[in-house]
């Protein structure tokens, strides 16, 4: 069996990309997209650990995996309503570019 | 005698009755003060006999063993400061003292206040304020009174201060005069000052003895339960009060300017009464100055002597009549505390009388000069006695007597100064003295000769002999002016002589001592005579000694610069010192303490604001560092 | 293991409520746009059913549901009964804002609805997904609503950021739960503890998935440095929705943490102990920037973001004095909320009614409210003297008492920043007063003009707030002033609620 | 009456707290109405303090008139307790009549009439709150009470001073003064808190003065304890008090509040910060309080020749007033600080004659301003020829302050020398200097003011109104009263000072 650290690592390796595009992407529908990898990677890290922890105490095993699904459901929801808000957005002002979204600061 | 406090204490109701019913009353409540002060004066003749008649044995009376006189105190609770179960606490009294000083400066008082009372019912006439001039003359009388009866420390210095705001009070009493208003101010501040060392030394008494009673600390000082140095300090202290309040050097430059008030006052108040307080609080303590050794005596002295020659040289070149007699006051107050520095305890409170009534009288007749000529200037004035001779008479014998003319009251209290000084002290003093004597009578005959005698001046036709309310008192002062000198004889079996009566553990003789006497007598006639050369008969220029020495005429004309150099320090110490401070307050205490501190952490608000840039991936960015950051704490907190 | 079902029915309340949410959006379908007003009095009406249906029915109830992973006890029913009664308020605060200046009415208060559900089961949630799922709910409601105003350039940047960093943060809170998850293999907050003190020393992947989990709830209450959507959103959204954010959602959010660290971190002692001061750290500077930020603000909704970060600092403090041993922190957190929510309701009302009348949100706006509006001015003045903890206002007795709660937890030194912060906090208050009280009311605003920086005023009618504004601003402002001089009883009950979330004190 | 005994210190702080309530709900358009009102709220009160006052028991001592009201139980445990003594006692009573001379002397007060009477209401709960109870919550509240209001009321009503070269504006001086308050009570506040902790620490967490008390007394508080924690109280009440240099709020703030506020923040609230060092400081941290009464007899002398010297460059009339008072609270602090039954009492005899005369100053300064609508003394002189009452009163306040024998100031200026001779000698010496300088700053203001020559443009001025006569009279009767016969005050004093620990 592969060893849960592997996953592990996948799994940072994908919130770390996920990460990144945050931080870098001045797109707000690049943005959504980053934030879907980073939750896309808790989903690894779930069902890696449900899997493979058999014999901790209190272990709750299908957790994990319960949670991955109501991650992926969710994660559906934000995006729709984060895309709508986009939208909204782009219709108003014409742009998507978060640099210039910057109507209200300090 | 154990109704002695009603004499204080009638004046003291009279004065608020006099504001609050006063306009209401006819001439304006002034009589309610004359009758309070005329009560306290047959009061006074009460406790007097009531005092001859006493002896140890009575109650509250024994002989004391600081003074060797009798003493009678009736005390009263006041209150107590500090419970009065606690060790630390003190419990305040009121209470009258009665011994000879102070049945003699009750005396004093309540008969100079009463004579100028009444003088003043002819002199303030139709004054507008006069019941306010009633008012604080009867709180006047009632604190002075209560100075002399005190029989602790404490209620002298409340006397003591009261004594100083009613003299403010009648400074300043024609407050529309600039002049008046600054003399006012300087005459309480200056004293004021003074009273920072009696208060000290009251309190450090206190603290000595754990009582304010004055008893107990002249038993602590004779008896050595109070060291040398913290004695001689207090007495010290206790002198720089009384040389505020006596005008003594270097605290003598509110006096001359106290001639701003009404001539009245200045009789009662700056020559008679209040000025003598100073003399009296060093008689009084005289316990304390005495023990050991009297050192302290001898700062007495060299202060009287200095304010002494100081003044009379003053005295000699003023053009003012009031200023004259003011710095004769001074001078004479000067040989007052000469005399207690030379252990003349008697001789002092002797002259203190005799001085008293004629200086009374003297400023009561400048008053009556200056009513009716409306002129201050001696320049202006001469050969009045053409038309007020009743003034320039009794005026005459106050100068006369003040002079040291043989036979009147002032020769003989002179003369015990002259002696106690020649006993107890260097030559040095006693030289001095003898030139102090000298010019006392000359100022005394120029201003004499000046204002009375020779032709009568110009434009001076008008003027009118005082009305009677004026003169009686006049003259009444004139015969203590004069006779008063008689009660410094013993006569056996029926008189003991004043220093029977008044000394200190001794009682003494009248003592006569020929060769100061006939010194004396030749320097006053000798006096009289120079002055009747120069003023009278202006045989001899009195511009003489200008011509000579004129840097010499110059200093003294100038009052020797202390106005000035007090003037320089106030506007250049204090006055900036104080502007430095409200400057120090605003620029550094308020602007950098208080609005630095609150600038800066606005500014720090301002600044940081700016870290919300309204960009989303510096939100995300901070959390990510936010992340990192507790993280890292949480890892620091559990391994 | 008993039936999961067994007790299903004390959740009878949660049903009603998404039901009435559920119906407000259906019946706003069929209603005719003139009729749309009924929908909030009928939302607020059923919300008043559901607090009596949920005090008949979990008064006194100490039980679990579904295995552990919701709580019915006195600290949630605390906290619904609370959310419900501040649902009601908002939306009594929002109607006429929400009847004049935006669309789909029945939607508004639908969402309003759904998130208070989300709110409440926030409150009794004892797991980490089942409190994830809660709120996620409350957070896409509040989304839409932050965006609510569609033609509005400020409310649709504040949805796209509020969106954006809250899906974010949810991520990064999802993956410290997968952290812990594959570390201990628990989700359970009473079996998280259990691993804590068992544990004999900390994983790495443990203490990482803790601060990642921390993280995302502290972006959901706004703490430094997790704080900067906050101004952003409150200053775009519409004005009852700033409220609500700053009231509602907050408040669950702390009921969220407050269960968390108290069932599954205090037990944990040693481990406790030494944790605390990460969230000291967290409080101190979040109450600390919140505070100073806040003095150089111009617009009021974005004044109020800032102090209501000042605000939540204090609260960490709270509840990093939590202790096994004693309820006093743990009630100072939820004294300081109720105090704290009721005393920015009745800001927010004044603020909300002002605009209603003037259609203005700067402070310099205010200049002369007490000539022009007497009673708006002193409940804004008096909500602002509470705020920054002054007697007789709730903002005293709840500052106090959490303050005291932190010194005795151990943190005197947090308690003196706290208070220092709150020294800070009244200067920006005042300058807000002194615009109402000291300040005349400008040319401008009396005249209707321009101003010089070439902004127009319609000239003011003299109006009135609604019946319904002056009445939830008397309710609040009897509630301030009734929760500063009298909090005995309310603290009766927040005793109870602690005492169900910290049985050991 | 015995329900009166049972009630009249609940009473004390709820009649003014209601009237605040009550007076909102009167009409808005008679402002009349508001003055009324408030007037009969503070003649309750001055009854209520009056009678409070008079039936202390000063033989058997103590705290009386005890109650006591439970507010949160256990685990914070505040209950509203309440008690006067021998300190409270006088204070309580000053605050009744300054409260009343306040209110009658807002008569002139036109704009926001009644919010004006709601805040000055609520200051004298605020106050009269601090002086009865006897649990550190309710004393810090009530302190926060008092001092809430002074913000709006200085903002709204107050007035700017225009120094030439500089403005000072009310809405600076009203932001400096309640910050600076506030300031001030955050240190107190974290004392409490660090008292409580403590009494935590030792078993009962509380906050009741009387169980602090006890603590301290059975000597469980560490001495390291006590020294950390008295100069938060030290310098929190002190700010109050006026101690040097956390003074500058006091001057411009006295100065940019209307008559009637003024009167109550100089005559009684700064009298708050010295009553907490005595209440909460010296009894509950005598050690600490040894410790550091060197350093606090220094502020305060450094606070009378401050303030007095401060005052002599002073060219507006009512800075000359605030800057005494900073000088004045001087003498308060060295009393404290002396640690001596004389010097302590002295130090609140000096708060109630400070309080009476303080007030009667800023009456009548106000007085002069209403008229004349200048303070600057180059400009104003020889008032006097038109205000005769009002400048004759002005000189007995004037008397009063520079010590006077036979008014109140004299007595208690002295006992605090005479207190601090005892234990501080050339500090002691230094003050009675300082009581020299006051003569000097108050004669040139009498000199400048209100002698001297009239200018003609002083013909229209009126004197005193008779409502500012009354007020005016009754506190100069009430100077020369304790002055002449300070027994009836004294043995209240005396007895409350007795019982403090470390005396």
């Amino acid at each position: 069996m592969v060893p849960l650290a592997y996953f592990q690592l996948v799994s940072a390796g994908l919130f770390a990309i996920g990460l990144y595009g945050v931080l870098a992407r001045r797109s707000a529908v690049l943005i959504v997209m980053s934030i879907e990898l980073m939750l896309n990677a808790v989903n690894i890290n779930l069902i890696a650990a449900s899997s493979h922890l058999e014999g901790l105490a209190n272990f709750a095993q299908f957790d994990g995996q319960i949670i991955a699904i109501f991650v992926i459901t969710v994660a559906a929801a934000e995006v729709g309503l984060g895309l709508a808000i986009i939208l909204r957005i782009h219709r108003n002002r014409s742009t998507v570019n978060v640099d210039e979204i910057d109507l209200m600061k300090w | 005698m154990e109704w002695a406090w009603l004499i204080p204490v009638l004046s003291f109701i009279a004065a608020p009755l006099i504001v609050i019913l006063g306009p209401k009353l006819p001439g304006k409540g002034s009589f309610l003060a004359i009758l309070a002060i005329a009560a306290g004066f047959v009061i006074f003749w009460a406790v007097l006999s009531g005092f001859l008649g006493a002896s140890p044995d009575s109650s509250h009376c024994e002989t004391s063993a600081d003074t060797g006189s009798l003493v009678c105190d009736y005390q009263q609770e006041w209150f107590h400061a500090g419970l009065a179960s606690l060790d630390q606490s003190v419990t305040l009294t009121w209470g009258t003292l009665i011994d000879p000083l102070t049945l003699a400066m009750l005396g004093l008082v309540t008969f100079v206040a009463l004579m100028v009372q009444v003088y003043s019912l002819g002199y303030m006439k139709g004054d507008p304020r006069l019941g306010w001039y009633y008012a604080v003359h009867a709180m006047f009388a009632g604190s002075m009174l209560t100075l002399v009866l005190a029989d602790n420390f404490l209620l002298l210095y409340m006397a003591w201060e009261l004594v100083g705001i009613c003299s403010y009070l009648l400074i300043g009493f024609w407050h529309e005069r600039p002049a008046a208003k600054e003399a006012a101010k300087k005459a309480f501040i200056v004293t004021r000052i003074g009273d920072v060392g009696l208060l000290v030394g009251i309190l450090l008494l206190w603290s000595e003895v754990g009582s304010f009673s004055m008893s107990e600390a002249f038993n602590a000082a004779t008896t050595g339960a109070m060291s040398e140095g913290v004695t001689t300090t207090a007495a010290l202290l206790l002198l720089l009060g009384a040389m505020g309040k006596s005008a003594q050097f270097p605290f003598h430059v509110w006096l001359p300017d106290a001639m701003e008030g009404p001539t009245p006052v200045s009789a009662l108040i700056h020559a008679a009464t209040m000025v003598v307080a100073g003399v009296y609080l060093v008689a009084r303590a005289f316990p304390i100055f005495q023990a050991y050794d009297g050192d302290a005596l001898l700062v007495v002295a060299v202060v009287g002597l200095v304010t002494a020659l100081m003044s009379a040289s003053i005295a000699l070149v003023s053009v003012d009549l009031k200023r004259i007699l003011a710095y004769s006051t001074i001078s004479h107050l000067g040989l007052m505390m000469l005399s207690l520095g030379a252990f003349g305890y008697t001789a002092a409170i002797f002259h203190l009388l005799a001085h008293g009534f004629a200086k009374a009288l003297l400023f009561l007749g400048a008053g009556s000069v200056m009513h009716s000529t409306e002129a201050q200037d001696i320049r202006q004035m001469g050969g009045l006695i053409k038309v007020m001779p009743i003034t320039a008479i009794v005026f005459s014998v106050g100068a006369l007597s003040l002079g040291g003319i043989p036979l009147l009251a002032g020769f003989w209290s002179k003369d015990e100064i002259l002696n106690a000084v020649s006993q107890n002290r260097n030559p040095v003093f006693i030289a001095t003295a003898f030139v102090v004597a000298f010019m006392s009578a000359f100022y005394m005959a120029r201003a004499m000769f000046v204002v009375f005698f020779g032709q009568l001046r110009q434009g001076l036709d008008h003027a009118h002999e005082s009305p009677w309310l004026m003169t009686a008192p006049m003259m009444m002062l004139a015969v203590l002016a004069a006779g008063f000198g008689l009660i410094n004889f013993n006569w056996p079996g029926a008189f003991p002589g004043f220093g029977g009566l008044i000394y200190f553990h001794e009682a003494e003789d009248f003592h006569f001592n020929l060769w100061i006497g006939v010194l004396s007598t030749v320097l006053a006639l000798g006096a009289f005579w120079l002055a009747s050369l120069c003023y009278l008969r202006e045989r001899i220029s009195p511009d003489i000694l200008r011509q000579k020495a004129p840097w010499l005429a110059v200093v003294v004309e100038n009052k020797y610069y202390f106005d000035e150099v007090y003037q320089w320090a106030v506007d250049r110490l204090v006055l900036t010192v104080s502007g430095f401070v409200a400057l120090f307050d605003r620029a550094v205490v308020n602007d950098v303490g208080v609005n630095g501190p609150a600038d800066t952490v606005r500014r720090v608000g301002f600044v940081l604001r700016l870290h919300v840039t309204g960009h989303l991936y510096s939100y995300a960015l901070a959390m990510v560092l936010g992340t990192v950051g507790l993280a890292v704490l949480w890892w620091l907190r559990s391994v | 293991m008993p039936e999961l079902t067994q007790n299903i029915g004390l959740l009878s309340p949660e049903f009603a409520l998404a039901g009435l949410a559920l119906g407000i959006l259906a019946i706003d379908l069929f209603l005719p746009d003139g009729k749309k007003q009924v929908t909030p009095w009928l939302s607020a009406a059923g919300l008043a059913g559901i607090i009596a249906l949920s005090l008949y029915m979990l008064w006194g109830r100490q039980e679990t549901l579904y295995g552990g992973l919701l709580a019915v006890d006195a600290f949630s029913l605390f906290f619904k009964v609370f959310f419900l009664g501040l649902g009601i308020l908002i939306i009594f605060t929002s109607m006429e804002y929400v009847d004049r200046r935006l669309d789909n009415p029945g939607e508004f208060y639908g969402l309003l609805l759904l998130s208070i559900l989300g709110m409440n089961v926030m409150a009794q949630s004892r797991e980490l997904l089942t409190a994830y799922i809660a709120l996620e709910l409350l957070s896409f409601c509040l989304y839409v609503m932050a965006a609510y105003a569609k033609g509005e350039p400020k409310s649709n940047e504040a949805g796209l950021k509020y969106i954006l960093i809250g899906a974010f943060s949810s991520a990064i809170l999802l993956y410290g739960v997968s952290m812990i998850y594959s570390s201990v293999g628990v989700t359970r907050f009473a079996d998280i503890s259990l691993a804590l003190g068992s544990a004999g020393d900390v994983s790495p992947a443990l203490w990482a998935g803790l601060a990642l989990l921390v993280v995302g709830l502290g972006f959901k209450v706004s703490a430094v440095p997790f704080h900067m959507w906050a101004p952003d959103v409150y200053e775009g959204a519409p004005l009852p929705v700033t409220a609500y954010l700053a009231i509602g959602s907050k408040a669950a959010a702390f009921a969220l943490i407050l269960r968390l660290v108290a069932e599954g971190f205090v037990p944990a002692e040693d481990l406790w102990s030494q944790w605390q001061i990460i969230f000291a750290v967290l409080a101190a500077v979040t109450m600390l920037v919140g505070n100073l930020v806040a003095l150089a603000q111009t617009n009021l909704k974005r004044l109020m973001a800032y102090s209501s970060i000042g605000h939540v600092g204090f609260l960490l403090a709270g509840i990093a004095a939590l202790a096994p041993s004693s309820v006093l922190a743990s009630n100072g957190v939820m004294l300081y909320l109720v105090g704290y929510s009721i005393t920015n309701l009745l800001v927010f009302a004044a603020i909300i009614a002002f605009f209603n009348l003037t259609g203005r949100e700067e402070i310099v706006d205010l200049a002369g409210l007490a000539d022009r509006q007497p009673f708006l001015a002193a409940c804004i003045a008096i909500g602002f003297f509470s705020l920054g903890g002054l007697p007789i206002f709730a903002g005293f007795a709840i500052k106090f008492y959490l303050f005291v709660a932190v010194a005795t937890g151990g943190f005197l030194w947090l308690a003196g920043l706290a208070i220092f912060a709150s020294l800070i906090s009244i200067y920006y208050y005042l300058k807000v007063i002194r615009q109402m009280y000291i300040e005349p009311v400008p040319e401008y605003v009396a005249a209707g003009s321009e101003r010089e920086d070439g902004i127009v005023y319609e000239p003011e009618q003299n109006l009135s707030p609604s019946f319904l504004m002056l009445g939830v601003l008397a309710i609040s402002m009897l509630a301030v002033v009734l929760a500063g001089v009298y909090p005995a009883p309310l603290l009766d009950l927040i005793e109870a609620a602690s005492q169900a979330i910290l049985p050991g004190a | 009456m015995s329900s009166l005994e049972q009630t009249a210190l609940f009473l004390i702080i709820m009649v003014p707290l209601l009237g605040a309530v009550l007076t909102m709900f009167l009409p808005k358009d008679r402002p009349g109405d508001a003055w009324y009102f408030a007037i009969g709220v503070s003649v309750v009160c001055l009854l209520l303090s009056l009678y409070i006052f008079v039936s202390y028991d000063y033989g058997a001592g103590g705290f009386q008139l005890a109650r006591s009201f439970q507010w949160l139980e256990a685990p914070i445990n505040i209950d509203l307790s309440l008690a006067v003594d021998g300190i409270s006692a006088p204070l309580i009573l000053l605050n009744g009549l300054v409260l009343l001379g306040a209110v009658l002397i807002s008569q002139t007060i036109r704009t926001r009439t009644r919010d004006f009477f709601v805040l000055l209401q609520a200051l004298g709960a605020g106050v009269f709150g601090v002086f009865v109870v006897r649990d550190l919550f309710f004393l810090f509240f009530f302190y926060e009470l008092a001092v809430l209001p002074m913000y709006l009321l200085i903002g709204v009503w107050g007035s700017s001073t225009d120094f030439g070269s500089f403005l000072r504006t009310k809405e600076y001086s009203a932001m400096k003064l309640f910050l600076y308050l506030i300031a001030g009570s955050i240190l107190v506040w974290i004392g409490i808190l660090a008292l409580y902790v403590k009494s935590a620490t030792l078993g009962t967490p509380t906050f009741s003065l009387e169980d602090l008390g006890n603590l301290a007394a059975s000597g469980s508080i560490s001495e390291e304890f006590q020294t950390w924690v008295f100069p938060l109280f030290m310098v929190g009440f002190g700010v109050l008090a006026g101690l040097w240099p956390f003074h500058t709020w006091s001057p411009d703030g006295h100065v940019a509040a209307p008559t009637g506020v003024s009167m109550l923040h100089a005559g009684v609230l700064m009298k708050l910060g010295a009553y907490g060092i005595i209440r909460v400081g010296m009894v509950l941290l005598p050690e600490g309080a040894e410790n550091w009464m060197p350093l606090l007899i220094t502020l305060g002398t450094v606070n009378v020749l401050y303030g007095a010297v401060s005052a002599m460059s002073q060219t507006d009339l009512k800075y000359v007033v605030g800057y005494s008072s900073v000088s004045h609270m001087g003498y308060v602090l060295m009393g404290i600080a002396t640690l001596d039954p004389i010097g302590v009492g002295g130090a609140v005899l000096q708060m109630f004659s400070h309080g009476i005369m303080t007030a009667l100053m800023f009456l009548l300064v106000g007085a002069v301003y209403d008229r004349a609508h200048i303070r600057d003394i180059y400009v104003l002189n020889g008032l006097f020829g038109r205000m005769r009452v009002n400048s004759f009163f002005f000189a007995i306040a004037g008397l009063a302050s520079l010590g006077l024998p036979g008014l109140s100031g004299f007595i208690a200026e002295f006992m605090v020398f005479t207190g601090a001779f005892r234990t501080y000698l050339p500090l002691a010496i230094l003050a009675v200097v300082g009581a020299a300088l006051t003569a000097v700053y108050i004669l040139r203001l009498l000199a400048r003011t209100f002698l001297g020559e009239m200018d003609p443009r002083w013909e229209h001025l009126t004197d005193a109104s008779p409502v500012e006569k009354a007020v005016g009279g009754v506190f100069v009767v009430i100077l020369i009263g304790v002055g002449v016969w300070p027994e009836p005050m004294m043995r209240v004093i005396n007895v409350g000072v007795a019982s403090l620990p470390g005396i």
